[in-house]
């Protein structure tokens, strides 16, 4: 709808919500995040539901135990290559719909731990993440901030029509390939389906471009 | 006797219920969108490149030595050496960081770069509401997005950027005499010659 | 017009049957209360999750929630619509049909509960001559309901959440049964109306209820403690006991089902606390002889926000229990001290009233209670200590 | 999808034979689950509700802590040191430094020693404090204890943030003295802090210490004997709770210790209150060292002049420096062979060692009791895996 | 605590043994026994229960590796135990087998003070790398122990439950020996650096 | 006959209906749901049984001690006694000292049973 | 019409609770035929038994039977043979002590009375009939069910000591 | 259409079922089942036969069914412990295993 239209009609007192914004306004106002704790980060997570910070205010304090009656898989920490088997088999074992919010460093890139043997470079390897949060660990802030950027994400999704989001369309899958531990390395290493990046060949080159190459001639 | 541990334990409770409609003690929380707490000087979450005057590409402190490249314990930082120089903050001929990127995905905030760097060129930014859904654009920070003016480092940690003003000034003041005496010496200039025309830094001064 | 004020639903109720047609009238005179006691208590869960969040949150120096509509009051809706479209996983070695029976069984019992609940003068749906007795039949199937939902689920925690949720509930029904029974016996009715009536009287200013008596007053704690873990609220929260067994025997339930569970434990939880006010807090009755001008009702829904707060307040202040300490207290404290304030309130009849009826009978009362628990701190070796320090 | 371990299908078979004879479950307590303080696992064999065998799993958070740290400079596995024990990043800090300084002979200016003291006392208060109440949390209390403790957490996380520019991740020691000094006012605010910090103590007492339910729970639960804390070389106050005498800052008097007058808690039984009760009680007694740090704090500078941030090289040689952390003994053993990069870096983590009774303190405990003697491990994954 | 001292009380308690004293050139000044295998458990056993020793407590277990190359860094310890017999060590340079090392330190919490430091070595990094444990007399090993068993690869003759402790258990690498390469997971490396990209080369 | 059953139970059996009504509404309107916008995707990992995110292993065929046992056994005895003690405690007002001895005798009959068992160890969760 | 529903649902009960593989769902089926008896009761005026039937049946002994089940594991893994080896002739038998069952019934007098009003049973009259004209069985039932807990006790805490 | 003969029909059918449950089926607690059945049949006839009986006031009929619930329960106890006994020695809760092992 119109924004404008939909302001002047709200101004008018007129109950103008139509089935998907309340279906969004639902889904977003309820996020119960899974209980769901890995390293560093997690401590911060634990301080956002804590009486300074409150996620509770968003109604989101409901920490679920079993990824059943959860919504949001907050990854608060490094995923280790021991454990992305199990944090992709609870993701599965969420019911759609799903968000996941990779929260610091680590559950983004790996981050400071990129460069160890177990620590898997990014949990959107394996699972697709809705929200990244930088930062090592990010502040409780800065959880609520990715909080509310998922709220924003929730609110413009559409409920019909070809953009609608993964959990609404029948074709999309739910549950992804869960890694199993090999002699070396996890095997399969990362979800091809998933992870769009090629293997950067000519690694010097970085991948994205630089516009306001002052230098470049 | 049993149950009055108990009984302590609610009135407690009960008195933090109370207390939180009447102190703030016992109301900490601060609604963080609309309310905000205030920034420690000390704060610091991701690097920033510092420039000085009101254009980035001139004023860029950077010289590109790589130092924090190599020191940065998780190495996030990309440099890539300039092949000219153009005159840095202090005035002095200096090269220029080409390619200038952070994976703040990567970075630990851990202000390695900042305490290495002996230009004052790197700093640390306060700003942490950086969520966004585009793993690989939005989180590779290059030259453009990491230059940040010396207005703003002095805003964010004032303490700080006031001693390093000073520190700069009071070079800048030992180069120019050096410049001076270089100049009554010699009528020509250091090195005009490495100085590219086409290059940014001279046609923006 | 006090009267009226009192009996405002029961006249509307006769005025909207009255103008229907004769053949729906026998069916909407209970077609509407049924839909008031759906709609009602619907609500009252819906506000006690919003209230036991925020009261939970201010206790712990926070808001709680508080952006979902004006100070968060919608956020149970926003809860319930997402429950209803998040999909629904059944687990596939679990037993598909007592999974879905589950939580509508406990549904269906806990509203069934509510048919022998006096909510106010005249406003009860079906005054049964034996209606405690109904109450404690109905609300013994719950127990049943969760152990099919802990045991369909096929899952190691939630089965071991449901064994742990009937023993704890099978243990506690007992002394529930037995605490009740005293007032049945200064009543002589089981009749829940017949009980709230006899509690009518006022003595001066103060109400005839049976709590302000040694043997009510015994009764009435027991009762409650008996009713916070049958309806398995904190401290005796062990079937669900999340840091033990992750969610307990709702463990594999996901979107609406579960959104069942915390309903039909709510509903239980308004029940016993309802049957509580009922047999011990003169029911609708007011609490001092001035305020008979308010309506019934309003004093019913008053004294049971007041014990969905005590429940809050004791939820977000106590540990829980472990399961052995549990049990024990259950048949070595609860269990003789019921059997105990039973044969006090035998002796409180056959006592001429007085002093000395007081007397004898909170001596029956106290000595056991020191006794008991003296006895149980010692068996389990509780003690302050006192710490040595090295210099 | 066939993920059992090998040790786990052994142990299943020898638990399925078992089954036959005596019906046991096994069951695995994490690594997802709301009470291992992360991705921790526990193999629980249950007889019933008791357990009969426990065994611990890790490495659900093992990040390669030591093999990166001999990749990078000496520097540079400084803020790695703050993510091993992440509730503590000062006192590890602290340790590594205070190894790096062992090893390469440097002094550490006066005041920085101060500094060191006060931070690394606030931060064993903000440990004990979440310990306590994540212990809590773990017997069901709903968050308010911990709510209570993260709110005083917080309050001393401010004091970090003004000093160190972070919550959590200090990066504030170097070898040979600090990063920066104090910011002003912060000696001020932090005695503020200090004299209210009793008064959330007292509350908390009154809350707990005293309830019959947290009685029940504690007492004569997961007793530690002596012997068997000091055969398994448990630290820290799990140790002390176990009636042993044995505090590094009074054992090694390392950095300025033994200038303070404070007394170390010791506890009889050894069990799960007497771990609750000591870390209270030691909080009380890290109150009282940091008013007089906090009172007898020099003037001068915070490093030492002649150590070099960059291009750091000590000597071929190795170091073994431990402080006493919030969690116990923690140890950095340093091998250096002449090159800005360790040999070998080894952490000694409190917490791992400290799991090694586990076992023998939960069994025949109950799941309940087991996840609360877990608790009063105080153990972070951080540092178990590293 | 005299390292001359307690060498020539461990070797008349325990009859037969060659303990040597390796010299720690850091400031620290923490020198070290080196054990010889066979003798290994009675002197720790003496070591515990020694009433004037009474090291009852085993703070550290360290695995170290020390590669087979003409490393520097074995010679510099070398060179260091001969002081200043620098032609000497050049020629012994020429073949020094790497080994496997272990680490232990030990503290009295009776006594309170420590640490003594004991070291095993392994005869080679690749077929003998068995020594003995230690945990039957200081339970604190047990995971530690593990550990290097994991990470490096020794392997704890009478470890009560030798196990890999941190890495599953289909993992076949030591990961934490220096020459052991890393899995090539860098496809995605926006800011590429030389050791990163050494990795990444090396396979 | 039946008009007095029905009279007296009709308004329990509407509120059943209702109850069963309101709790499967909304399981209903979930279905609607999952059919019209949001279909059910269904998984051999996400309909697999959760154990802290591991493979299930075992069936989940616990074998309970003997305990829950000897509790239930004391739970039925006293329930059943609770049925006696019920029409007791109605009729308790008008009863004489007699009957109510009766029912002391009665109720200790069933207490010297309880203290048996609590001798025996029975009550004793182990 | 009412009698014929709850009838239907105390024997389909009954026979599933017998024909079920699964014993929870036997004792699942078993709980719906007592509340269906118990509605039986509740319609022929017993308003006081059909409680008690629940309460006792459903709320007890249900549970009961379940710890039995869950106690005695290799039962509720089902077993290929559900049924006795003799299930024919016993299955006759049933059908015979029916069929003699139908027969009596339908030729019994007792079945052509006049239906008398519903009768009376409060509780009031409940609890004054059991504590005067019934009181001796009141305490033969107390020594009873004494009896009965410290035998069923008995026989289960041996083999608690044993498994000890 | 109540009337005493559909519930004593109703009552010998229960009766019939529990009987023929508790003759074929293998399972002693399913064996338990039948016979608690089969008493539930037997409480249904009382309950009728005061129900429709010549002296309703004197509530015999009521009384008995309450103390065959008592009974009832009591059996119900001892039964079900005898079974786990049983069971607990020769690991079975199947009958005809239990036959064939006494012989």
């Amino acid at each position: 709808m119109d924004p404008e239209l939909k302001n002047e009609l709200s101004r008018q007192g007129i109950f103008t919500t139509t089935l998907e914004e309340l279906y969004n306004w639902g889904r977003k106002s309820s996020v119960w995040p899974l209980t769901f704790g890995l390293a560093c980060c997690a401590i911060e997570m634990i301080a956002t539901t804590m009486a300074r910070y409150d996620l509770a205010r968003f109604g989101a304090e409901i920490f679920r135990p079993s990824p059943r009656q959860a919504d949001l898989m907050i990854v608060a920490g490094t995923v280790t290559k021991k454990m992305a088997p199990q944090v992709v088999r609870l993701y599965n074992q969420m019911p759609e719909p799903k968000y996941v919010i990779a929260m610091g460093a680590c559950a983004i890139s790996g981050g400071p731990f990129k460069q160890g043997y177990n620590v898997l470079k990014g949990i959107d390897r394996y699972i697709p993440v809705d929200v990244h949060i930088p930062g090592c660990p990010p502040r409780p802030e800065a959880l609520m901030d990715a909080f509310i950027t998922l709220q924003k994400k929730i609110a413009t999704q559409h409920l019909t029509g070809v953009d609608r989001p993964r959990h609404l369309n029948p074709d999309a899958p739910s549950e992804f390939i869960v890694p199993e531990f090999g002699a070396h390395d996890l095997e399969p290493p990362k979800n091809l389906k998933l992870w769009h990046i090629t293997s950067n060949s000519s690694p010097k080159i970085p991948s994205t471009a630089d516009n306001n190459e002052p230098g470049k001639d | 006797m049993l149950g009055e541990g108990i009984a302590k334990g609610l009135v407690e409770t009960a008195r933090n219920f109370f207390g939180s409609y009447f102190t703030k003690d016992r109301l900490t929380t601060v609604q963080y969108p609309e309310e905000r707490l205030p920034q420690f000087e000390a704060a610091r979450n991701f690097p920033f490149l510092v420039y000085d005057g009101g254009d980035w590409q001139a004023g860029l402190r950077c010289v590109g030595c790589q130092i924090c490249e190599k020191e940065c314990p998780p190495k996030c930082i990309y440099i890539e050496k300039s092949k000219d120089k153009k005159p840095d903050a202090v005035g002095k001929l200096q090269f220029y960081p080409a390619v200038f990127n952070i994976d703040v995905s990567v970075c630990m905030s851990c202000q390695i770069c900042v305490e290495v760097c002996p230009f004052e060129a790197i700093k640390m930014d306060t700003e942490f509401e950086l969520s966004t859904d585009d793993r690989f654009g939005g989180l590779l920070w290059d030259k453009a997005q990491l230059a940040k003016s010396n207005e703003h480092y002095r805003k964010i940690h004032p303490t700080e950027a006031a001693e390093v003003d000073a520190r700069l000034a009071e070079e800048k003041a030992k180069v120019d005499a050096k410049v001076k005496a270089a100049a009554e010496n010699k009528t020509t200039p250091t090195s005009p010659g490495a100085v590219q025309p086409g290059s940014g830094a001279s046609s923006t001064q | 017009m006090v009267e009226t004020a009192d009996q405002l639903f029961v006249i509307l109720q006769h005025w909207l049957v009255g103008h229907a047609p004769a053949s729906l009238r026998s069916i909407l005179s209970v077609l509407l209360p049924v839909i008031a006691i759906l709609v009602v208590f619907g609500l009252l869960f819906a506000i006690t999750t919003i209230l036991e969040r925020k009261g939970l949150g201010r206790i712990q120096n926070r808001y709680g929630p508080n952006r979902t509509g004006p100070f968060g009051v919608l956020q149970p809706i926003a809860d319930a619509i997402k429950s209803l479209t998040k999909e629904d996983v059944v687990p596939q070695a679990a037993d598909k049909i007592v999974h879905f029976l589950a939580p509508v069984v406990l549904v269906l019992a806990a509203f069934s509960i509510y048919a022998v609940m006096p909510v106010g003068r005249n406003m009860v749906l079906a005054n049964l001559d034996a209606g405690v007795l109904y109450f404690f039949a109905v609300s013994s199937v719950m127990e049943l309901t969760i152990f099919m939902a802990g045991w369909s689920s096929r899952n190691k925690y939630s089965l071991l959440g449901a064994m742990r949720a009937i023993a704890q509930m099978i243990s506690y029904e007992v002394p529930l049964i037995l605490a009740s029974i005293t007032v049945i016996m200064a009543a002589g009715s089981m009749s829940t109306v017949t009980i709230v009536e006899k509690q009518a009287g006022f003595t001066g200013i103060l109400p005839h209820w049976f709590v302000f008596t040694p043997w009510g007053f015994a009764g009435f704690i027991l009762f409650m403690i008996a009713a916070t873990a049958e309806s398995n609220r904190s401290p005796f929260d062990l079937p669900e006991g999340e840091s033990e067994i992750i969610a307990g025997y709702y463990i594999e339930y996901s979107g609406f089902k579960f959104a069942l569970f915390f309903l039909g434990e709510y509903l239980g939880m308004f029940a016993i606390s309802g049957l509580g006010i009922t047999l011990f807090l003169g029911g609708w009755s007011a609490p001092l002889s001035f305020l008979t001008w308010l309506p019934s009702y309003l004093w019913f829904f008053a004294k049971l926000l007041a014990m969905i707060v005590v429940f809050i307040w004791i939820r977000g202040t106590l540990p829980r229990m472990r399961t052995d300490q549990l049990m024990n207290f259950a048949w070595k404290f609860m269990l003789p001290m019921t059997l105990l304030n039973l044969v006090t309130a035998g002796v409180w009849r056959f006592l001429p009233g007085g002093l000395l009826r007081w007397l004898v009978c909170s001596f029956l009362v106290v000595v056991p209670y020191v006794l008991l628990g003296r006895g149980l701190m010692q068996g389990w070796k509780l003690e302050k200590r006192v710490y040595r320090f090295a210099e | 999808m066939e993920m059992i371990a090998p040790e786990d299908q052994r142990t299943a078979q020898s638990a399925a034979t078992a089954k036959s004879e005596d019906a046991l479950l096994d069951i695995s307590l994490g690594p997802h689950h709301p009470s291992t303080h992360g991705v921790f696992r526990m193999d629980v064999v249950l007889d019933g509700e008791r357990v009969v065998k426990l065994k611990p799993v890790f490495g659900y958070l093992h990040r390669n802590h030591e093999k990166i740290a001999e990749s990078v400079s000496y520097l540079a596995s400084m803020p790695y040191t703050d993510r091993l024990d992440y509730m503590c990043s000062l006192t590890n800090n602290w340790a590594y430094a205070l190894t790096v300084e062992k090893l390469a002979g440097i002094q550490v200016p006066e005041r920085a020693e101060y500094i060191r003291v006060i931070t690394a006392e606030l931060t064993r208060l903000q440990n004990h404090a979440s310990t306590i109440g994540f212990l809590m949390q773990e017997m069901g209390a709903s968050g308010t204890p911990l709510m209570y403790a993260f709110r005083e957490r917080e309050i001393i996380l401010d004091l970090f943030e003004s000093l160190t520019g972070s919550r959590m991740m200090s990066n504030y020691m170097r070898f040979g003295g600090c990063r920066v000094d104090l910011p002003y006012g912060w000696l001020k605010q932090t005695e503020k802090v200090v004299a209210e910090f009793p008064r959330f103590l007292d509350e908390f007492e009154r809350l707990l210490s005293s309830n019959e339910i947290l009685l029940a729970r504690t007492q004569g639960v997961g007793v530690l004997s002596k012997k068997l804390a000091i055969q398994g070389g448990i630290t820290g106050p799990m140790l002390r709770a176990s009636g042993v005498n044995y505090d590094i800052r009074k054992v090694d008097k390392y950095g300025i210790y033994d200038r303070f007058d404070f007394r170390v808690p010791i506890g009889e039984h050894g069990d799960v209150y007497d771990r609750f009760m000591i870390r209270l009680l030691e909080m009380r007694e890290s109150l009282k060292i940091l008013t007089q740090a906090l009172r007898d704090i020099t003037a001068g500078p915070i490093m030492d002049t002649k150590t070099k941030i960059r291009g750091f090289r000590p000597k071929a040689g190795e170091a073994y420096g431990r402080i006493e952390s919030p969690k116990g003994e923690l140890g950095f053993f340093l091998i250096s062979d002449g090159s800005p990069q360790p040999y070998r870096y080894r952490v000694r983590p409190p917490s791992l060692i400290n799991l090694t009774v586990l076992e023998d303190m939960c069994l025949g405990a109950s799941v309940a009791d087991t996840v609360v003697i877990f608790g009063t491990v105080d153990i972070v994954l951080g540092e178990v895996d590293r | 605590m005299n390292l001359e001292k307690i060498k020539s009380d461990i070797e008349a308690a325990v009859p037969g043994c060659n303990v040597q004293i390796v010299v720690n050139g850091s400031p620290s000044g923490q020198h070290s026994l080196l054990l010889e295998r066979q003798h290994v458990f009675e002197i720790a056993k003496f070591l515990q229960d020694d009433s004037e020793l009474h090291l009852d407590y085993c703070s550290n277990v360290t695995g170290v590796d020390w590669l087979d190359t003409e490393t520097s860094e074995k010679v510099k310890v070398q060179r260091l135990v001969d002081g200043v017999e620098q032609e000497v060590e050049e020629i012994r340079k020429t073949r020094s087998p790497g080994y496997l090392e272990a680490v232990y330190h030990l503290y009295s919490m009776e006594k309170k003070h420590g640490p003594l430091v004991l070291r095993q070595r392994t005869e080679n990094r690749t077929d003998q790398i068995n020594l003995p444990s230690l945990t039957p007399i200081w339970r604190s090993a047990e995971f530690q122990e593990r550990e290097i068993f994991d990470l490096y690869g020794i392997i704890f003759e009478g470890h009560p439950d030798l196990r890999r402790i941190l890495m599953w258990d289909e993992f076949e690498d030591h990961p934490m020996r220096k020459d052991y390469i890393e899995p090539n997971d860098y496809e995605y490396e926006p800011t590429p650096h030389d050791a990163v990209l050494e990795k990444s080369m090396q396979h | 006959m039946n008009t007095i059953f029905i009279d007296i139970y009709r308004p329990i059996a509407i509120l059943m209906i209702a109850a069963v009504c309101f709790a499967i509404s909304p399981l209903v309107m979930a279905w609607v749901w999952s059919k019209k916008f949001s279909p059910r995707k269904p998984g051999p990992v996400k309909n697999a049984t959760y154990e802290c995110g591991l493979e299930s292993k075992g069936a989940a065929l616990i074998h309970f001690k003997p305990e829950y046992y000897l509790y239930a056994i004391v739970f039925l005895i006293f329930d059943v006694e609770a049925i006696f003690l019920l029409p007791f405690a109605v009729a308790f007002s008008g009863l004489s000292v007699g009957a109510s001895i009766a029912m002391l005798i009665f109720l200790l009959l069933l207490v010297e049973g309880l203290i048996w068992t609590w001798q025996k160890g029975v009550l004793t969760w182990v | 019409m009412l009698f014929t529903i709850f009838a239907t649902i105390t024997v389909a009960g009954a026979v599933a609770a017998m024909s079920l593989r699964n014993l929870v769902h036997s004792v699942l089926a078993l709980t719906l035929a007592f509340a269906g008896l118990a509605v039986v009761y509740l319609q022929l005026g017993a308003q006081f038994i059909g409680l008690a039937q629940i309460l006792v049946y459903v709320g007890a002994v249900a549970i009961l039977i379940v710890f039995a089940i869950l106690l005695t594991r290799d039962a509720e893994a089902t077993p290929k043979f559900i049924v006795d080896r003799s299930w024919k002739s016993s299955g006759a038998v049933a059908i015979a002590s029916f069929g003699v069952l139908a027969w009596a019934i339908h030729h019994s007098a007792a079945s052509r009375h006049a239906v008398p009003p519903q009768p009376e049973a409060t509780m009031q009259q409940i609890g004054n009939g059991l504590m005067m004209r019934f009181a001796l069985p009141l305490e033969i039932i107390g020594l009873l069910l004494t009896a009965a807990l410290i035998g069923a006790v008995t026989i289960a805490i041996h083999e608690k000591q044993e498994t000890r | 259409m109540t009337s005493l003969a559909s519930c004593l029909l109703l009552s010998a059918l229960l009766f019939s079922i529990g009987l023929a449950g508790a003759l074929i089926r293998r399972n002693a607690i399913l064996v338990l089942i039948g016979i608690e059945l089969m008493l539930n049949a037997a409480n249904l006839n009382f309950i009728a036969f005061w129900r429709y009986g010549p002296n309703p006031e004197a509530l015999t009929g009521m009384m008995f069914v309450i103390f065959s619930i008592g009974v009832a329960a009591a059996e119900a106890a001892v039964g079900l412990a005898l079974i786990i006994s049983l069971y607990r020695y020769i690991k079975t809760a199947d009958i005809d295993e239990v036959n064939s092992m006494r012989g």
